[in-house]
């Protein structure tokens, strides 16, 4: 693996930071925000991201999509989490089109994949059942109903659901394992009520009462549901650590800018030492979140085996590090930092938030112990 | 009388005139009574618990009684204190004029003007906000440019003022204004009440990260401050001032070390305990218990500090370690509480009124370790001051 | 309660500190290390200690001793964390004297408490037999025999036990619970190897093969032996914390005084805002230690069922600040306090050693989650 | 030749030359060969392995042919070292004449000077040691006071350095020397190669807390150095020297993410894992998790940052962050290798050579973190030159 971008990532980071600045700035969520969305997010900016063909991103040129890999998806949410841009990439274009893609029936892939390369469907996807993240503890339940399943359980926080169209959602057969299922958002049964969470983000809680799914529900195609979930959410886990990444890059850029200007006792605040080896430790810490992202989105191109740990430290790394960019970040703004006026609170909102998705740094760090077999 | 006595007396006074609902835990801080012109009471009980403990001068017990208080000792002091505590009566007045102002008046103040001020402060007639951050000066108070120039019988304020709590809903301020444009920095500023219903005195609500907005700002337009309501000499207000400070420094670690959401607490709403009631996750677990270990700590260090203050060692600048250690340690409790709650603690508004308070109440902490000298420079005064290490 | 402490203590520890800088300074030690005493403290350091009555500290009257209780205990092991002086007192006055007081026999009592208040007798207490502590995991057993007991194990790294004439053993017998033995230090069967540690101190791994005992040998007295034992390794943690608490003050008054003096580019090195705020850090984490060493002594002298969470607590904070102040203060005196000439590495190594005895800050917090409940 | 040619060929070489006991790793200092005027090689399979690896000029693979190198290009230095870890071959010679002087004197030295050191630094004649440091000098490197009047054909030297590695085994000194002392600080310092075998240099081994000597201090007392032996030009010791500290950076800082004990090996080895293999202590064990995602993601920016290099993006200043989370890393993991092993990791001395190794590897590596600009210098240098902050 090489830690270079090659010309095509460039080109697509470049193009995705030039787009983001202009089209979704912070005053974006900001505006989200304040009119109380009922999606969380922009219709317009997510039609746009599918016209430059990030929509499709990990899906196949078959499908409609450009199938450029998860690097390429990283960098995407690399560069909207520094411009704090909400949209159903991560469910949708990440972990939805990879559990499609893997695990879903020609029928499946080719009825959705083209839908989501197009930015036509939002399918979110559901997974935690309480407040922290724990892949294994999935109570809801997928019993077999004739040629079909009966879905009973209930989803928490499930991002961009509100705007969506489909579910994919984790749940237990009667064999104990768990698969997953397509369950279209207006099926009888299901419920969604909106949460609106302090990144101003509108995830929503689904509760499921007795669903009558198909058969051919259940993605059961070239690999199973449950190696796909966990490799799904590997990706993801990847892909959220480089939004993470951003949101710690912006904040600390926006940071080091402030105390280079603000002056206190007749000088810059940037000058004293005290603030001084602070910034340079975090600028350090960043370094190391910034390998371990690389890391975790090349494994999960090119050596899928290595990719658990790799995503699991890059989640836990990314998690630690944003939420520092953040708290440093407000502690060195003052009084100002703690003002709505200001960004830098707003970083330190969605790195908590991004921070939980999909398991914090005391998962990340469990995790990584339990892969290294200790 | 004997404090045993003056326990007996004050338990059964509080058991006969503390109504049942002022006995019940406030749910936040609509339930706190700030008093002042415009205040409407949340309750009869609320009007009626304020009206008897000003009676008593038990507003203010250890004031002096001929301006409004109880005149108690501290031993008495504290005994009511802890009669209140044991029946869990609220507060019946929380006011900056307590905590800050009243305390700076009856140092610096004369008896003409303790007469003025504190009795209504005592009475929650009159509310009080502080003036001395300004846009741009940060935790270099000295720096302040608000200007006052004498005028016969008043001063002219011209300035603004940033950071003043509950400014759009008090009726004075108490600021510090440079008057001595001609002084060192630190001898040109004085002590001044302004009284803040005039034309030239306007407030504008600061809109905060937690979407709150406890804070204004405070503009001076040719607002007028009688000179015998400037508290002490003029020039003297940073030392005033100094004198403050550590007054709030003090109540800020108690806020700090204030109960509360607690990550045990928070781990079992959000449902995070295992079924040993062990914290499911052992990684957080580990700092949970450390936070513990350090909660303990700080819980008690702020009783031995108090009580070798008592016994006359003294705090001094100790106190800056307290304060750091006590906004810090707040910090690190409200960022395990949003971890234990996990995806709970991220909700930010619902349908109950409390949906959203951790989160808020998260960010709110990140203020403690700025408001009120901000961490570094308490670091700063304790390498200063007690380690008395050679200047930068 | 009180922190404040009374004139009887204050006088014993003034007395303490100038005792101990004459008689036992750092320089003591050092001489101790180079000539490879083969017992690891001065008989005569400790005979004159007896003198003062410092051996017989929670030794009652009755006995010889002067009964002051842990708090004075503590005063004295913080003082002598502060000249890194090695003695037996741990092992002998606090926790052997607690052991005996607490679960001894009249006759025990009598045999030996005088003896520990005179400093005729050392006893250590032999506790773990892994390489961290845990005080469940004894495998150690005493099997009755007539109407005695048959020894079989082994102990690691027992403090002072070269030089001493009995050992207090935890052993546990065939119900299952762990009981406290007396046993003669030349009876057959044990047999002492001793084990240099880094902090110059000379504890040794104790074999018991088949050791016979007499039925008296067992610590049943006014307690049985399972609640001494938890009892007082209690207050053998929160004596211990007062000696770490010790060697950190220490450690962080001579750094304080050489980044004073120390002058690099022109200035002190004590004069740049990134130590100074370092040093302030370590002295607020000092204040936190000292309170709950404190706490801890007087909970076991007035309201002992409080006693075992402020004694984990206080190990566990002591154990982390001593090791903060060494590590920060050889970082800040840079080259020299690298080397064996100044002092500051011997308290690192010290804090160290105590830190590991009777549970490291991972154990105590451990235990302090277990003791609240969580 | 190809590089997959170059390989073939290396790893026959390797195959017939390299001893098999040259293939073990090394279980401590004493199996790492310094070479020097006054070396004793281990063993015989040691003596072999050097010789044959100097013949072909491989114990410094990239330096050029004349001057004792290998002449290979980067790639093919590259595919050496691969194909020698492939078969696990040890080092054939480890000095600082290898890692520090040679690199200075292949940007700075003249032909005739590389002509006369670098060879004989090749084949593992001479030992050199490094002169830089000073009593009382530190992290100040710019203040040193080491002598150097200019006498004829030579300097005559009188001062004293400090911290000079193992210079009681070595033949030659690279010394700052302050030959210029009216210029400013920076600007008088010449970078002088020091003859040791005369009698106006001395040494005395510094005793560290490891117990160990690994450094000493060397005395100039009236020594003398030829002026053809100055690198550079006069005065311009403090750049060479500059050039010379990211060298020995990024020494450090690869010895920091060498292998060697880690708190996964050392509970294992203290029989700290329960039976499910997981560490004992789950707190400890959320520590040693942390680790371990630092551990990792420090290992893969070593590579990232030499893969930017060679890409052409640079290091600069970076490597300075670099270095500090190299060394803070290393301390934390021995931390935590003490904290695995418990009471076994207090032993200082035994039976066995290698008891002690933990607590004085611990200790050792207190020294990463001050050595070769303290983490305080690295700091200043990244809020310096890479964040552009301004100057205090």
């Amino acid at each position: 693996m090489t830690f270079i971008l090659n010309d095509e990532e460039q080109m697509l980071r470049d193009s995705a930071k030039s787009f983001l600045k202009q089209t979704s700035p912070v005053s974006a969520l900001r505006k989200l925000r304040d009119d109380k969305d009922p999606v969380g997010y922009s219709a317009s900016v997510w039609s746009s991201m599918a016209e430059m063909g990030w929509c499709g991103v990990l899906v196949e040129e078959d499908h409609g999509g450009v199938d450029l890999g998860y690097t390429a998806a990283g960098l995407l949410l690399q560069e909207m989490g520094r411009t704090l841009c909400a949209s159903p990439f991560l469910p949708t274009a990440v972990l939805s089109a990879s559990a499609l893609r893997l695990a879903g029936s020609d029928a499946q892939k080719s009825a959705w994949l083209p839908k989501i390369a197009s930015g036509e469907a939002v399918i979110a996807f559901a997974v935690d059942e309480k407040a922290r993240h724990n892949p294994e503890r999935i109570d809801t339940k997928a019993i077999k109903d004739g040629n079909g399943f009966r879905l009973s359980g209930e989803k928490r926080f499930v991002s961009c659901a509100m705007g969506a169209d489909a579910f994919i959602v984790a749940a237990r057969t009667e064999d104990g394992r768990i698969n997953l299922f397509l369950v279209d958002a207006d099926a009888a049964g299901v419920e969604r009520t909106a949460r609106r969470t302090l990144d101003s983000h509108v995830p929503a809680d689904i509760r499921f009462d007795d669903v009558k799914l198909d058969g051919d529900a259940l993605l059961n195609g070239a690999e199973d549901s449950e190696t796909a979930y966990r490799h799904v959410l590997d990706a993801g886990r990847a892909c959220l650590a480089a939004e993470s990444l951003g949101v710690a890059e912006e904040a600390f850029d926006l940071t080091v800018d402030y105390i280079k200007e603000r002056e206190q006792f007749g000088q810059p605040i940037g000058s004293f030492q005290g603030l001084q080896h602070r910034a340079a430790h975090l600028y350090s810490e960043m370094e190391l979140a910034r390998t371990l992202v690389m890391k975790a989105l090349r494994a999960l191109d090119e050596t899928p085996s290595q990719a658990p740990l790799w995503c699991a430290a890059a989640k836990a790394k990314a998690t630690e590090v944003s939420r520092l960019a953040g708290s440093e970040g407000i502690q060195m703004y003052g009084g100002v930092g703690m003002t709505d006026e200001y960004d830098i609170g707003l970083y330190y909102k969605r790195a908590q938030a991004a921070g939980e998705f999909l398991g914090d740094d005391s998962w990340g760090a469990g995790q990584v112990a339990r892969l290294s077999g200790y | 009388m004997s404090l045993e006595e003056f326990r007996a007396e004050t338990r059964a006074w509080l058991e006969a005139n503390c109504p049942d609902s002022m006995r019940t835990p406030i749910s936040g801080e609509g339930d706190i009574c700030w008093g002042g012109r415009d205040w409407k009471f949340k309750s009869e009980d609320q009007r009626l618990w304020l009206e008897r403990m000003v009676s008593k001068g038990w507003t203010v017990p250890a004031w002096p009684t001929e301006y409004g208080g109880g005149g108690l000792s501290k031993d008495e002091a504290f005994v009511l204190k802890e009669e209140m505590k044991r029946i869990g009566a609220r507060s019946p007045l929380d006011s900056f004029g307590i905590w800050m102002l009243g305390p700076a008046l009856l140092k610096f103040g004369t008896h003409e003007q303790k007469l003025e001020h504190l009795p209504p402060i005592a009475r929650g007639e009159i509310r009080w906000c502080q003036g001395y951050s300004e846009p741009g000066a940060g935790s270099d108070l000295a720096s302040l440019r608000t200007k006052g120039v004498l005028d016969g019988d008043h001063y002219t304020v011209n300035g603004q003022k940033v950071w003043t709590s509950y400014a759009d809903k008090s009726d004075w301020i108490f600021a510090l204004v440079r008057t001595e444009p001609d002084a060192p920095k630190h001898e040109g500023i004085s002590f001044l009440l302004i009284d803040m219903a005039q034309d030239g005195v306007s407030t504008k609500p600061i809109k905060l990260i937690s979407g709150k907005s406890p804070f204004c700002e405070t503009f001076f337009d040719d607002a007028k401050a009688l000179v015998k309501n400037r508290v002490g000499d003029a020039g003297q207000g940073w030392t005033i001032a100094k004198y403050l400070l550590s007054h709030e420094r003090a109540s800020i670690v108690s806020e700090g070390a204030f109960g509360g959401l607690n990550p045990i607490t928070a781990a079992k709403a959000s449902g995070e305990m295992d079924e040993d009631g062990k914290l499911a996750d052992p990684i957080l677990r580990g700092e949970v218990a450390k936070l513990t270990i350090d909660g303990l700590a700080f819980e008690a260090t702020m009783r031995r500090v108090k009580e070798e203050a008592d016994h006359g060692e003294g705090v001094g600048a100790r106190a800056s370690a307290l304060k750091y250690l006590g906004t810090e340690l707040n910090k690190r409790r409200h960022e395990l509480n949003m971890s234990a709650l996990g995806s709970d603690g991220l909700l930010w508004e619902g349908d109950a009124e409390s949906d959203g308070d951790p989160a808020r109440n998260w960010l709110r902490a990140r203020a403690n370790s700025i408001e009120g000298g901000t961490s570094e420079i308490q670091l700063n005064i304790v390498a200063k001051r007690v380690l008395e290490l050679p200047g930068g």
